[in-house]
């Protein structure tokens, strides 16, 4: 399997992740469609590197990952922190930034 | 595909492993009766053929043989998957375990690293059971064990990587490698870090299989029996051989960590009976354990795990690491 | 030049800066009062000390400067010390005086808060540091900062009884009116550094003794410096902020009021005095106005009622007189009299304020007979009214011929008849107060009122914080006046023989009238009132001046100002109105493309990433 | 070679379809486990691409801890028992059409760019690379990644602290 095989299934995970992202209602749902953005990101950099036989891709890839558990932490954080002050955790009620 | 064997006899291989370990896993839970019985002055299971030596057939035969009940507002599907997706990684832990030289399934280079990716999957299936029994005792037996899992699984890894470290390989045959020889080879002892490492592995490993003391997801005065308390019949038995392969498992896996793995007197192809003998020992103390002291609460459980044990593991892998440069420079 | 003696001038610069400094950063020290008020009395003493011993070793000017803004050729501005015969005397004064205020405080703030304590001495502090640096500035920028420096803090110490509404006014009109005739010394100083590429006092003399100043334009330069004396000084018609400023606490009016910072302007002439003789026409300025202000304020003084006022528009118009020798060209006998009348008002008001502290009231019409329960303070004030009135053999009549003598000397006639009258009224007023003060029978108890009669038996001479600076005070008017009438000082013009005689007769001649008017009442003071007719009824409102200052600001700035805001509410603002209206339109319009929904920012963020790279492809 | 290729294709109908039922599935908890099973299938396509060590911290960090804390952040905001926990979508036609075209556009790129067919060898072991990579030349961004996660851990127990 050649590389462009490795990088379609991953810009077609990413356009799901992306159609997550934009879709759900819940923003855990919303999180979880970050999640998937980011795995095919990770294939992609993995790929890229294995195919290039040269480090540097999956070294970024450890770091995405460590980076995302980050994200992930304090996100959560947020969506219990915003069920805490809105009872809700539904992306629609939360439009404080509304013009 | 260096994960998997091209060659059909490693899947016989795996197949035969399988088998094994699901037949040893019975038999350590008479090991466990027996030995928890004498530790009360009791005589254990005695009526099924001689000193009970069938019993876990007969459980096994029982247990089959009973109702599968599914609640009726439970998540159906879910509640069916949860045991597998519980026992799968418990059994896949012994993939990497190299039972004697070249015998294992695959030696992973990152063997250590699978072991604790696999055994962390084990809480989707533990929360699964406990989400879809749709009863409340079970979902907040489940959160429980995420908690502690979470808090555990630093210092489990932490504890595991001094003998990493000492061994300079994630491969566990080099790790099992580096301690043959004599008995003072072995990882467990190394002076003051070997022992206080191994010290920290039992703890957290208990304390990653849910078990007394560390067992407040259980806790059959308030949960009754925590996440599993709607399963009956066949799926009671898969999660209970699940957590019995794990505990099993990581009795393997200290033993291979510590104390030397396959290597002890005699001839070569008595090393997989030591290796067995070694696990069977970490297993018994991890039975003492549990027979011995009460179950302690939550916040002791936490405040144990990050104001101890992480602490105490941090410090013992900076002390190794430290240890083997200055040992590698002075060579 | 002696740079030996140049430490003894900082020490007299900042040691009041060190008490200041003391005071305004350790708070518990600066509320506790009267440790204080100690510790800046020491300050005080100790620049009081230096400042003497300067003056005795003192052969040759001294001076020395440190570069401070700096720039490509050298430094910009500098600071320094620079002591010369002039300001190591002036200097003295300053650190008597402010010496003698402090003790005299101590007793006459004695029922004032600690905190409050603490606040006036850390003022007092910083007000000699601002005096003595001025004094000693060796170019205009330090002297200017220092100016506002003093200005500063004589608004803080008018102020100082700031609940008081009268107060706090008193303190701003004094900031204020002082301020508009500081914009012009500004003025004066950036254009003369145009002129002359200096600051520097010294090197702007041999300039000018070096025939390298343009007289072109100079006039200017001369008139808004005069500008900025004037406001300190209180020359008309910028005075009306001095009477006003008697509600501060009576120390401070005779240090600041009195003593020091109103003669800063006066002062600032002296010094600049060579610059001042090129531009004549300014000079006769000067010393018109000057000659004006002294009379206008000696009518003024005799139709006040309460003490302290009839010493301000005394102050007022002795500043006059000082202002009017300078303007004659002799800036010394100005200066002379700076100095007497520097050590004689201090006394006169600081023996008002211990008449003011015993009896409870500044109106002299309800004072009376007090000579037989305060008499160390009737002669204390009787030597300081003698020495204002120049009476032979005491401090100011030498002072005082001699500013006659040189407006003669200048052959302006006009000046000088006006000086001469103003000596007169002098006299005059000034015996008025003492004969009603202290002789005679009290008002109150002619009238027979018990309470205000109780008031005034408790009225005794003042306790020995101070007396003690009184009698000082008083001996050294004295000293000052005896010495002066055996070393007669050497005068730069000549002055005509029967000029003793006639200032002597024309001091004599308004005592007599008052003598005859208070105090043997021979003379109706009714009738004298009504004799004067217009004349008084014009001085008992101050001639009108603030009412007029007032005129000026409806007629003018307001009329301006209302232009001007029309202009700015209606044209301005309009144009602003407009487009703020169309930017709110605007951005109501486009407020409604934020849902708030984090979604729709993705999905925007999407769309958008797909048309950019829909473009790289070159689809688009 | 054959083994290869089935390995990629059954692990990417895994992945896409556990993708799928991640975004389309109506149960929340649901979501979170198919999102599991497609974290797992990237740690499949890891290990095809010879990087065992990320498959390994892909389970370890992914499967295991972030589908752990997610489903605890389900259980924190959501009623536990008793209730389905649907969410639905909104916009899916306009929210597809966007991903979709999206989709189009990048595999037309893709398809335009010639890319190697083939797998460069590495220089040694790829765990062994990666280690010996972050330690020298990428050591600074490391030091960083502690600091990042150090913060985020504080601001996130910070913000999920209980409620005074």
């Amino acid at each position: 399997m050649g590389l462009h095989a490795y990088l379609a299934l991953a810009a077609v995970v990413f356009a799901i992740g992306l159609f997550g992202v934009i879709t759900r209602r819940n923003m855990v749902g919303i999180l979880l469609g970050i999640e998937l953005m980011l795995n095919a990101v990770n294939i992609n950099l993995v790929a890229f590197s294995r195919f290039n036989g040269e480090v540097t891709g999956m070294v970024l890839t450890v770091f995405a990952i460590c980076i995302t558990v980050a994200e992930v932490a304090l996100g959560l954080a947020i969506v219990i922190l915003l069920f805490r002050t809105r009872r809700t955790a539904m992306a629609d009620h939360v439009d404080w930034l509304k013009g | 595909m260096m994960a998997l064997p091209e060659s059909a006899v490693a899947a016989i291989a795996g197949v035969i492993l399988l088998l094994s370990v699901i037949g040893v896993v019975t038999y350590v839970t008479l090991l466990e009766r027996k030995f928890a019985a004498r530790m009360q002055s009791r005589i254990g299971p005695y009526r099924v053929g001689w000193h009970g030596i069938l019993q876990p057939i007969a459980d096994a035969l029982k247990l089959m043989m009973k109702e599968d009940i599914v609640p009726r507002d439970a998540d159906r599907r879910v509640f069916n998957l949860a045991p597998i997706v519980f026992l799968i990684p418990c059994l896949l832990i012994f993939a990497t375990i190299p039972f004697a030289p070249g015998l294992g399934v695959a030696d992973l280079n990152i063997g250590i690293l699978f072991f604790l990716a696999v055994s962390s999957m084990e809480i989707v299936g533990l929360f699964m059971a406990g989400w879809s029994s749709n009863n409340k005792y079970a979902l907040i037996s489940a959160m429980r064990a995420v908690n502690q899992i979470i808090s555990y699984d630093l210092p489990f890894l932490f504890a595991a990587l001094i003998p990493v470290l000492l061994a300079g390989s994630l491969r566990l045959s080099d790790i099992a490698n580096a301690q043959s020889g004599s008995v003072f080879m072995w990882f467990i002892a190394y002076p003051v870090i070997g022992q206080l490492g191994f010290l920290a592995f039992v703890i957290a490993s208990v304390a990653a299989e849910n078990r007394v003391p560390f067992d407040i997801l259980e806790a059959e005065s308030e949960l009754v029996a925590g996440f599993r308390v709607e399963y009956s019949g066949m799926k009671f038995a898969l999660i209970q051989l699940g957590e019995y392969a794990h505990v099993l498992g990581t009795s393997f896996l200290g033993a291979l960590l510590f104390l030397g793995a396959w290597s002890g007197p005699g001839p070569e192809w008595l090393g997989p009976v030591w290796f067995l003998l070694k696990a069977l020992g970490v297993f018994l103390v991890i039975t003492w354990i549990r027979w011995s002291f009460v179950r302690i609460r939550v916040d002791q459980i936490l405040q144990i795990s990050w104001k101890l044990l992480m602490p105490l593991t941090m410090l013992l892998v900076i002390a190794t690491a430290i240890t083997v440069v200055w040992r590698s420079a002075g060579v | 030049m002696d740079q030996a003696l140049v430490p003894f001038a900082l020490i007299t610069l900042l040691t009041p800066a060190a008490v200041f400094v003391v005071l305004a950063l350790v708070g518990p020290l600066r509320r506790s009062g009267r440790p204080a008020a100690l510790l800046s009395i020491a300050g005080a003493v100790t620049a009081f000390g230096s400042a003497v011993l300067l003056w005795s070793r003192l052969d040759a000017p001294v001076q020395r400067v440190w570069a401070w803004l700096p720039e490509a050729q050298g430094a910009l501005a500098s600071v320094g010390i620079l002591a010369d015969e002039q300001s190591s005397i002036m200097l003295q004064l300053v650190t008597l005086v402010s010496l003698l205020v402090q003790v005299y405080s101590l007793g006459y703030l004695s029922d004032e808060p600690a905190a409050a304590l603490g606040r006036y001495y850390a003022y007092q502090s910083l007000f000699a540091f601002s005096m003595l640096g001025l004094v000693l500035a060796p170019n205009l920028v330090q002297l200017f900062i220092c100016w506002e420096l003093v200005g500063l803090c004589s608004y803080l110490l008018i102020g100082f009884w700031y609940k008081k509404p009268s107060a706090a006014r008193a303190a701003m009109k004094a900031f204020w009116t002082t301020k508009a005739g500081d914009v012009g010394l500004l003025i004066g100083i950036v254009l003369l550094w145009r002129q002359t590429g200096t600051f520097d006092f010294g090197e702007m003399r041999a300039m000018v003794e070096g025939g390298m100043v343009g007289v072109q334009g100079l006039s200017v330069i001369t008139f808004c410096i005069y500008l900025g004396a004037a406001g300190k000084s209180a020359q008309f018609p910028l005075h009306i902020w001095l009477p006003d400023a008697m509600e501060g606490p009576t120390p401070v009016s005779a240090l600041i009021h009195a003593a020091t910072m109103v003669t800063a302007g006066v002062y600032l002439l002296t010094r600049m005095a060579f610059l001042f003789a090129l531009t004549p026409d300014i000079l006769h300025l000067v010393a018109w106005v000057g000659a004006g202000t002294a009379l206008m304020a000696a009518i003024l003084a005799c139709a006040q009622n309460d003490i302290k006022r009839v010493l301000a528009y005394s102050t007022v118009s002795q500043l006059g007189y000082m202002m009017a020798a300078i303007g004659a060209g002799f800036a010394s006998a100005g200066f002379l009299h700076l100095l007497t009348h520097g050590v004689f008002k201090a006394l006169l008001f600081l023996g008002a304020g211990a008449v003011i502290h015993a009896v409870g009231t500044n109106d002299i019409t309800r004072m009376g007979g007090l000579g037989r329960r305060m008499p160390q303070t009737m002669i204390i004030f009787l030597v300081g009214t003698l020495s204002l009135a120049g009476v032979p053999l005491f401090a100011g009549f030498l002072s005082k011929e001699e500013v006659l003598g040189a407006v003669w000397a200048s052959g302006l006639t006009g000046p000088f008849v006006m000086l001469l009258l103003g000596a007169f009224l002098t006299a005059f007023y000034m015996f008025r107060v003492v004969f009603l003060t202290f002789f005679g029978t009290s008002v109150e108890n002619a009238a027979g009122s018990a309470h205000e009669h109780g008031e005034h038996r408790g009225a005794h001479d003042p306790p020995i914080a101070m007396s003690g600076p009184l009698w000082i005070l008083a001996l050294a008017a004295m000293a000052i006046g005896i010495y002066f009438t055996i070393h007669h000082p050497e005068v730069e013009f000549v002055a005509p023989g029967w000029l003793a005689f006639t200032a002597t007769g024309v001091a004599t001649a308004g005592i007599v009238l008052a003598w005859a008017t208070y105090q043997r009442e021979l003379i109706n003071a009714e009738s004298l009132a009504r004799a004067t007719g217009p004349l008084r009824r014009a001085a008992a409102h101050g001639f009108w001046i603030d009412e007029a200052f007032l005129g000026i600001y409806r007629g003018v700035l307001m009329v301006l100002a209302t232009t001007v805001g029309w202009i700015d509410r209606y044209l301005v603002d309009g144009v602003l109105n407009v487009v703020s209206a169309w930017t709110v339109a605007g951005g109501d319009g486009l407020r409604k493309i934020q849902t708030g929904h984090v979604q729709d920012y993705v999905l925007a963020v999407a769309v958008g990433v797909t048309v950019v790279l829909l473009w790289l492809q070159g689809a688009l | 070679m054959t083994l290869e290729v089935f390995g990629f294709w059954a692990l990417a109908v895994v992945l896409v379809g556990s993708a799928l039922a991640v975004v389309l599935t109506k149960n929340l908890f649901h979501s979170v486990l198919w999102l599991a099973l497609a974290l797992t299938g990237t740690a499949g396509i890891f290990l095809m691409l010879d990087a065992e060590f990320l498959a390994g911290v892909q389970i370890l960090l992914y499967a295991g801890g972030v589908v752990t804390v997610v489903v605890f952040a389900i259980v924190v905001t959501e009623r536990l028992v008793g209730t389905k926990l649907s969410h639905t979508s909104r916009r899916a036609w306009l929210g597809g059409g966007v991903a979709a075209m999206f989709l189009a556009v990048m595999l037309s790129q893709l398809a335009r760019v010639p890319l190697s067919p083939l797998k460069i060898p590495m220089e040694s072991d790829p765990t062994r690379l990666i280690g010996s990579a972050v330690l020298t030349r990428f050591l600074l961004p490391f030091e960083l990644l502690a600091v990042v996660l150090l913060v985020s851990l504080l601001a996130a127990s910070y913000f999920a602290r209980p409620e005074e």
